[in-house]
């Protein structure tokens, strides 16, 4: 195996990869070896070669990035659903906060003299929980400190946006249906969108 | 005792506490011989004698001795996994005043023109069987001691479990992140838990690049590298270390600041009248409403931020850090310079908070674009 | 000589590389693509499709009839007037400007005012918790906290006037728009339903969409980026009670159908293709309102089939028939999940899936299939061979054997066990011999002498049955009109059957007791004279009433049913015993417990008698005769079959198939054992006494479905507490409807809204006898059948009913169908009483005792209302002996009974609304129940219909049989009314 | 020993003398220099270390020893951690009660205490052998790379905390990791409250949702549940340990061909 020449005699006896191009070859290890004149097509083809090589190459690479990134996406989720159904409006107090779905979906439910509005439960700055102070008329969220009104509007501490509002909505039986898939940001003007509450 | 305790209780307030650790700090780690000159004359290397470090730690015992008579003081720091972070400061002290020391003594050396003490050990070579390979073993076997008794002593803390809907208050992340999460009261989270990690791990990689000072290598020394030991020393020391302090033993309900002696009661309350940049523009100076185009409230914010990572660096290179520039060229320099104003910007954010009450340099929450 | 210690050509390398490099890539694409393509999403676009030109064609109907709106059109008229009106009167920038000032200023001081505010607070606390924790420091904490607070106060009241002026401003800008924003309104309402329309379409249809919109529609699903906001995906819904048994542990139901199925909730889809078809029965299934909504029960709960499953084949559905396979194979690639125990229910045995759930009720509402199944299970006798848990303790279905021999001949006997159907062809009885595994020479010779056998023994148990006798020959002529009226139809027929006659629930309760005709072959006139005398002293256990004949009635009838005569018989001749078979057979069973050579040994030292009997007990032990019948000497044996109580879990690997080419499906084996029981021996070789041996009960194929139904739907992994829930009512329901079952008591009432089998016969009756025409005849049915029960719980006493059923009495006297008399005991008859007071949401056993007094003035009134110028009650209803005039169908119940039977509540009820109560009956209204309060007599009472009833109702309760006497138990305090006599 | 007998000698000599001890130890008992140098360098193990060392390098002064106890403690924890994984299960049902069992049944549950303070004690070793590494200057030229894969293994280390942190699923685990993630879900552009998220939508359709930012992917859904517990549990267990593996083969194969421990010049 060590004193074999078989790479000079592959390259005699093929007629399309000839001599030259095992010249080629070697002239990427040591340059100084390689003859002038036939150095340049040798180059070339070696070039395209190793480029179609390694973009394919680049390109697999990515691919298997790809790969791994969209693994980590599953094609369904095994989460509670999103919605739910929260009785009737005449259910709900004039200006008051109805803590019912607090605890099982993460709604406040409000009703102000014109509107229902459904609040979510998730402080904005780091996604901790608030708590309904009904003394201070205010939500303060426990964690850092933040506040809001009843609207919803952060009036102090670290959260740097209003809690955001779900999509409210009647079903065909007159029940109030909370999405939760669906939000809307005072600061993006969102909640003047008549889905965002529901007129009483 | 009470006064002493509100006295404490008072100074470790973050704005009070961390204005008087920015004072004090140039002046123990001195970046600049001026700085060395006026340490010298304070004598403040008498910290890393043995006489010093009797000092250091006999203080330090004494203030966790006094502060465990307190319940409150310790109801905290004995919470199992603040335990760790006891055992750290006890830890960070002791290795800070050891490497300090040799530092000094080396330093000392060199002055009186021998090497350092590593240059003459070096001389001599020593087979690894049995010396080297026996203190590991008996490392690791002490090590291992500590663990055991240890976990003996004190029981991993396991809480009610898992309520997705009932927040504990406060909530903390564990505590290395604490650091992070007390950013969070000055920054956006995209800033203080997305971009400052990014770049504390991309400045710390540079570290080797931007310190092309070739002395040092190899032996403890202060004076040859005062200014990297120095920069190293505030980011670790005080922007690391003290912030996951503050995080773990001072902040209580609310994330509320709370003395070491202050009992946690949830329903203190701090006025939090914190304003943006463009409100304290339009409103305040210029009596108007703000503007609805967002690009115009912001701009002044904007042109704020683009002044100070973009121009400033550029005015310094002209004046007060002319030598720098000279001596790490044009990327170098302007790498450095951007992650020090990157980790200035948390110390000046916190002063812009306390003195004038700013929240937000831009503010576009629209975007969750926050400064 | 290789100075670069180099082997191979780079350049070969280096091409060898590139290829290799883009094979991978070419594989790596082909795996993307390959995971992409996945059949749920073609049915997806296609849904989509069609979800398009659905709303599409809604919309523009919409539109147009909005547009048609006269309403609508002068509205819009209005609006654009409105809105000129309102640009050019309330939109003035001067204004704009004036506000924007007095905004900045207004936000300022609120802000002012909110930090003030803050500070305040965290003043407050900082002096409260000075003054708690350090005393000393509470002085200067207080200094602070009153400055702040009288700066707060002061604030306070510029924000307000701010507030309040800014608030003034928005008004009167407000106002002047207020018009255009109320027509805004009004033309927002009218276009509701073709606005929401529009959205959707603007949301799937690409027409609709703008270019951005149609790029993203594009981009949003393509591969690998097809995870951030897809339109097309897996749609599922988790079942967290609906527990999906995974053998010894429970795991939620993961339901993914409607990924593919995404019209089943929607009634627009009723007539569009599959997979996107409505389901057919909203009102029931899926619907939000209905019993089983979708987010709850899911589909695999009652289909079957595999949940998580979102490809075809995967989703285990199941053909209803071999074509439609064969078409699925080709269409979908179909095939058989192997490796699922529970794939879907085919569609003609689809109500098994009911049965998991609702097995302990007795009737399942709207599973008709299903319910003719159980009841054919229960006619047919099912459980006495297989034990199945709910019917345990269930009697047997078959008369008592033990005193045969008073009623039947040998040779009819040897006749009847040998072919029962060709006497009777619609009898219970099954055919155990002649069968597809035993019709061969020698097993039919086998077969004759082990009838003889059996036949021996049965006459030979010794039973003793003292035939009475009849007082007279009696009339037949009589006696058919007898049978006709008094009620034995209900559960008899006289004729022989129909051909093709489709079975239902209502034949098979006409099929509860045996069909009479040909009875006369069977037995003899003394034997039904003493059988219809008293039952029980033939049969114990029997569930034939005694229906209160009297000595002659009985006779005439006896002498009717003896004279149905059916000679099929006549002509089948019986063979001679044949003692070598006999031999044979009783060597068969005794070499069993012991060697052949003893065996032999014994058979030699028997008689011909003991050969007969030691074998037909044998015999009747191996065919399980003793299981319908009670037979003397078997009264501890053990059902013979399969427990049959999961029987629906069997997988097709535990059923033998044997060498029967049909589908490896367990339906497809419970239909075809059911349809020929012995078929799968067939091509087996095996002795006579291991043949199989389930008797053919002649199932058309519609019962055989049915009660494959109900096999299929026996099963272990129903939910645990089964839907329906425990409570004393539901039991006490279904322990009252399995009497009513077992005693068929629909087959002449109505309960529940079903049953009075009857009825047809009542019509006949009624046309012969008592000379009606067809017509009139089924107009007066009703009022000549037994009484509908609906309302009974609500309506009499239970102590009554009680009392009633355990000695009826007579309360319609012009009905000629009478209540028989069962031999209930004290525990079944309560069952029934709670049953009617469950039905009816009864408090049982007690209810609120109700006063019935009645004052002087009260009485009079109620005489008055009773009286012929105003109610005249007397028309109609009896009076203890005193008969209403007019024809019979015309009457009604006696009232002197009304006292003891009837709920005083239910009496009032009943005079504001008798419709309500019985819909259909012949009580007149008196009062309008939409408008009460007006519609009864003003001249009593003050014409207060409340107290008219009521007295009325008090009235009626103090009616004793002796009508016209005083009432005895009328309050001492009241005086006694001589007032009544004047009727 | 002085009067161990010659028979006992002879034991252990022929012990040591026989073909199997002397196929696993071919250097025999270090006495010599020869044979301490030869210890070192035929066992796989200790060739971890060079056979001499500038005589600072073996002093704990110098070295504080924290970068061989980091690695110590990381294998104590892979032990107590595999330990752990026999009666641990990662879902909502059951790790919380396991978790229990640990400290209420399991014999030498101890191991959960032992695995929980080892990993705070990994970290706080981490560090300070940063600092020393820094205090030499150890990081300088040529050891610029082994600084930065340093930082990578310390990332990696507290990486590994914070995904042992969720495990116990309790208060403290679940609102601990809320925090944490909810940051993820700040990053620019791909996550959901973080800057530039509505940016990579076209038209009305949204590529950041909730169910498809940063944060989903390190969470597996929109809040902390089943699919956080299981994916931290595998990056806990599987996943960071591989990396960090290799990135410490790496980082012990450049300490040494990087020259050894730090000298003066």
């Amino acid at each position: 195996m060590g004193e074999n020449g078989q790479p000079q005699n592959t390259a005699q006896t093929d007629p399309v990869v000839s001599k030259p191009v095992t010249r080629a070859g070697m002239e990427i290890a040591s340059p100084p070896e390689g003859s002038a004149d036939t150095a340049a097509v040798d180059r070339r083809s070696f070039i395209k070669w190793l480029a179609v090589g390694w973009s394919a190459f680049a390109a697999v690479a990515a691919g298997y990035g790809a790969l791994v990134m969209r693994f980590f996406f599953p094609n369904v989720l095994f989460e509670p659903k999103q919605s739910f159904r929260a009785g009737f409006p005449e259910e709900y107090e004039m200006d008051k906060v109805s803590e019912r779905f607090k605890g099982k979906h993460g709604v406040w439910i409000i009703r102000d003299s014109e509107k229902i509005y459904a609040l979510s439960t998730v402080c904005t700055h780091l996604g901790c929980t608030p708590n309904w102070l009904e003394n201070d008329n205010k939500f303060k969220c426990p964690c850092h400190g933040s506040g809001f009104y009843k609207t919803g509007i952060n009036f102090e501490g670290p959260a740097p946006r209003p809690l955001e509002r779900f999509k409210v909505s009647l079903d065909d039986g007159g029940q109030i249906v909370v999405d939760k898939s669906k939000k809307f940001q005072q600061e993006k003007g969102e909640w003047s969108d008549p889905e965002s509450y529901l007129v009483v | 005792m009470e006064s002493i305790k509100h006295f404490i209780n008072i100074i470790s307030a973050p704005y009070v506490m961390f204005p008087l650790i920015l004072a004090v700090f140039f002046f123990i780690f001195p970046p600049t011989d001026r700085l060395l000159a006026i340490h010298k004359k304070l004598r403040l290397y008498k910290l890393w004698t043995n006489g010093g470090g009797i000092a250091l730690f006999s203080s330090l015992i004494i203030i966790f001795a006094f502060g465990l008579t307190d319940s409150n003081f310790r109801r905290i720091v004995t919470k199992p996994d603040n335990v760790p972070i006891a055992g750290l400061i006890f830890l960070v002290v002791f290795f800070l005043w050891w490497s300090m020391k040799q530092a000094w003594e080396n330093d000392e050396r060199m002055a009186q023109g021998q090497g350092p003490r590593e240059a003459e050990d070096a001389k001599e070579k020593v087979l690894v069987w049995p010396d080297l390979v026996y203190i590991e073993l008996i490392a690791l076997i002490l090590c291992t001691v500590l663990l055991i008794v240890w976990s003996i002593f004190l029981k991993a803390p396991l809480e009610e479990p898992a309520n997705p809907t009932v927040s504990p208050n406060p909530s903390k992340a564990p505590w290395y992140f604490l650091g992070l999460q007390e950013m969070l009261v000055y920054f956006d989270p995209w800033i203080a838990g997305v971009l400052f990690p990014t770049v504390i791990i991309i400045g710390m990689m540079a570290i080797p690049f931007l310190d092309t000072n070739e002395k040092g290598c190899g032996y403890y020394s202060f004076r040859e590298r005062k200014m990297a030991v120095s920069i190293f020393m505030f980011f670790w020391l005080v922007l690391w270390v003290f912030l996951i302090l503050v995080g773990t033993f001072l902040r209580g309900p609310n994330w509320n600041f709370f003395g070491p002696f202050e009992p946690w009661d949830i329903s203190k309350l701090e006025a939090l009248t914190n304003v943006n940049l463009s409100e304290i523009i339009y409103m305040i100076w210029l009596k108007q409403r703000l503007p609805q185009n967002i690009f115009l409230r912001e701009i002044w914010g904007f042109l704020l931020i683009f002044f100070y990572f973009g121009a400033a660096p550029l005015l310094l290179a002209k004046t007060f850090l002319k030598n720098l520039y000279a001596r790490l060229g044009s990327l170098r320099y302007s790498l450095f310079t951007f992650l020090l104003l990157m980790a200035v910007s948390l110390p000046i954010k916190m002063i812009l908070r306390w003195v004038f009450n700013i929240k937000y340099i831009v503010a576009i929450p629209e975007f969750f674009f926050n400064i | 000589m290789n100075p670069q210690e180099r082997h191979y050509n780079i350049n070969k390398l280096n091409v060898i590389f590139a290829a290799s490099s883009v094979l991978l890539l070419a594989a790596l694409v082909w795996l993307f693509v390959d995971d992409y393509s996945r059949g749920w999403k073609d049915y997806q676009k296609e849904f989509r499709a069609l979800e398009i030109q659905k709303t599409r064609l809604k919309h523009s109907q919409t539109l147009s009839k909005l547009q048609a709106q006269e309403e609508y059109q002068s509205l819009g008229k209005v609006l654009e007037a409105a809105r000129k009106d309102f640009a050019a009167n309330c939109n003035s920038k001067e204004l704009g400007k004036e506000t924007a000032q007095q905004g900045a200023e207004n936000d300022l001081l609120n802000q002012d005012y909110k930090f003030t505010k803050a500070g305040y607070d965290a003043a407050r606390y900082r002096y409260e918790s000075a003054a708690a924790h350090h005393p000393e420091d509470a002085g200067r904490a207080k200094e602070e906290f009153d400055r702040l607070d009288k700066k707060i106060q002061e604030l306070r009241l510029a924000v307000e006037r701010s507030n309040q002026a800014m608030k003034d401003r928005e008004e009167r800008s407000k106002a002047c728009g207020a018009k255009l924003k109320e027509l805004e309104r009004k033309e927002r309402v009218l276009a509701k339903d073709s606005r929401i329309l529009e959205t959707k379409l603007a949301k799937i249809d690409p027409h609709q969409m703008n270019l951005a919109n149609r790029m993203a529609d594009v981009v949003r699903d393509s591969p690998i980026i097809d995870f951030a906001n897809p339109n097309y995906k897996i749609e599922q819904i988790v079942l967290a009670d609906m527990r999906e048994d995974l053998n010894f542990i429970d795991v939620p139901r993961v339901e993914r159908c409607v990924t593919c199925h995404l019209g089943i909730t929607n009634p627009d889809y009723k007539d569009s293709p599959q997979p996107f078809t409505t389901h057919p029965d909203l009102e029931l299934f899926l619907g939000n309102e209905s019993p089983h909504p979708l987010e709850e029960f899911g589909c695999t709960v009652c289909h079957g089939g595999r949940g998580r499953g979102t490809d075809f084949t995967s989703a285990a559905h199941t053909p209803s028939s071999e074509k439609q396979g064969e078409g699925w194979k080709e269409k979908y690639n179909w095939h058989e999940l192997t490796h699922w125990d529970r794939p879907m229910s085919s569609r003609p045995y689809i109500q098994s899936g009911c049965f998991k759930c609702h097995s302990g009720q007795m009737v399942i509402p709207g599973a008709e299939k299903l319910n003719l199944g159980i009841n054919l299970i229960e006619k047919a006798g099912c459980y006495n061979c297989h034990f199945i848990e709910q019917y345990k303790n269930w009697p047997k279905p078959g008369p008592d054997l033990t005193k045969l021999a008073s009623k039947i001949s040998k040779e009819w006997a040897y006749r009847w066990i040998d072919n029962p159907h060709a006497f009777r062809p619609d009898t219970w009885m099954p055919a155990f011999f002649n069968q597809s595994n035993t019709s061969d020479p020698q097993s039919v010779r086998r077969n004759q002498q082990e009838i003889h056998a059996i036949v021996h023994y049965l006459f030979n148990q010794g039973g003793e049955f003292a035939l009475e006798r009849m007082p007279s020959a009696g009339d037949p002529k009589r006696g058919e009109e007898i049978a006709a009226s008094v009620g034995c139809l209900g559960c008899h027929q006289v004729t022989p059957p129909e051909e093709d006659q489709p079975t239902t629930r209502t034949l098979l309760r006409r099929l509860h007791g045996p069909n009479l005709s040909g009875i006369g072959n069977k037995t003899s006139s003394e034997w039904i004279y003493s059988w219809l005398k008293d039952p029980p002293q033939y049969h114990p256990e029997t569930r034939m009433p005694n229906l209160r004949l009297s000595d002659g009635e009985a006779a005439d009838v006896a002498a009717y049913l003896s004279g149905l005569k059916n000679s099929v018989y006549e002509n089948v001749s019986v063979p001679a015993l044949d003692e070598k078979v006999i031999d044979e057979v009783v060597l068969t069973f005794l070499s069993k417990s012991g060697t052949l050579q003893q065996a032999q040994a014994k058979l030699l030292s028997m008689s011909l008698d003991e050969k007969l009997d030691f074998s037909g007990l044998r015999l009747i032990r191996h065919y399980g005769c003793f299981s319908c019948h009670n037979i003397k000497g078997f009264e501890k044996d053990k059902p013979i079959g399969t427990e049959l109580t999961f029987e629906g879990s069997k997988t097709p690997h535990q059923l033998d198939f044997g060498f029967i080419p049909i589908d490896h499906s367990a339906p497809a084996w419970f239909a075809q054992k059911l349809r020929d029981p012995r078929i799968f021996d067939k091509g087996r070789v095996k002795p006579h006494d291991e043949k199989l041996r389930m008797p053919n009960f002649k199932f058309t194929d519609e019962e055989v479905e049915a009660i494959v139904t109900v096999v299929l739907g026996l099963v272990k992994d129903g939910p645990p507490s089964k839907i329906v829930p425990r409570t004393m009512r539901n039991l006490f329901l279904e322990e009252g409807q399995k009497m009513v079952r077992l005693y068929n008591c629909q087959g002449c009432h109505i309960l529940e809204a079903e049953g009075g089998a009857i009825q047809p016969t009542v019509k006949e009756w009624l046309i012969r006898y008592e000379n009606r025409s067809a017509n009139e005849a089924e107009a007066v049915v009703p009022s000549f059948s037994p009484p509908n029960l609906v309302g009974e719980g609500k309506k009499v006493q239970p102590k009554w009913l009680f009392d009633f059923v355990h000695e009826p009495v007579t309360i319609r006297p012009w009905l000629k169908v009478r209540m028989p008399r069962y031999k209930f005991t004290t525990t079944q008859l309560n069952t029934l009483v709670k049953y009617f007071s469950a039905q009816d949401n009864q408090e049982f056993p007690f209810a609120e005792k109700t006063d019935t007094a009645l004052s002087r003035e009260e009485r009079q009134a109620a005489e008055k209302l009773f009286s012929k110028d105003y109610f005249d009650c007397a028309k109609c209803h009896i009076i203890g002996d005193k008969l209403p005039e007019g024809s019979p169908e015309n009457w009604a119940p006696n009232f002197a009974l009304a006292k003891e039977r009837l709920k005083p509540q239910w009496v009032m009820d009943w005079i504001k609304n008798p419709q309500e109560l019985l819909p259909g009956t012949k009580m007149p209204a008196y009062f309008d129940p939409t408008s009460l309060d007006t519609s009864g007599p003003d001249d009593i009472l003050n014409g207060d219909e409340h107290e008219q009833i009521r007295v009325l109702r008090n009235y009626l309760m103090t009616l004793t049989d002796s009508y016209g006497t005083p009432v005895a138990d009328a309050p001492a305090s009241l005086p006694q009314t001589p007032a009544s006599a004047s009727f | 020993m002085a009067d161990q007998t010659d028979e006992t000698k002879g034991i252990l000599k022929r012990i040591s003398e026989t073909p199997v001890w002397e196929s696993v130890f071919r250097t025999g008992i270090p006495r010599n220099r020869r044979q301490r140098m030869m210890v070192i360098l035929n066992n796989v193990f200790l060739h971890l270390h060079p056979v001499r060392l500038p005589k600072h390098g073996i002093k704990l002064k110098y070295t504080w020893c924290m970068g061989g106890l980091s690695f110590f403690i990381f294998l104590a924890l892979t032990v107590t951690g595999i330990l752990l994984m026999f009666y641990y299960r990662p879902t909502v049902e059951y790790a919380y009660g396991d978790i229990i069992d640990l400290k209420e049944q399991v014999p030498l549950g101890i191991m959960r205490e032992i695995h929980r303070w080892g990993a705070h004690l990994m970290v706080i070793a981490v560090w300070l052998h940063m600092f020393r590494v820094f205090m030499t200057g150890a990081y300088k030229s040529p050891r610029e790379f082994n600084w930065m894969v340093g930082v990578v293994l310390l990332v990696l280390t507290m990486l590994l905390s914070f995904t042992g942190y969720l495990l116990p699923w309790d208060q403290l685990a679940i609102w601990a990791i809320t925090v944490g993630s909810n940051m993820a879900g700040a990053t620019p552009l791909v996550g959901t409250s973080g800057p530039g998220s509505s940016l990579l939508a076209i038209g009305d359709v949204n590529f950041v949702t909730p169910s498809s930012d940063a944060r989903f992917a390190l969470i597996g859904g929109r809040f902390i549940g089943e699919a956080a517990l299981l994916r931290f549990y595998v990056l806990h267990c599987i996943g960071l340990p591989f990396v960090i593996m290799i990135f410490m083969i790496v980082h012990f194969w450049r300490v040494r061909k990087d020259g050894g421990i730090s000298s003066p010049l």
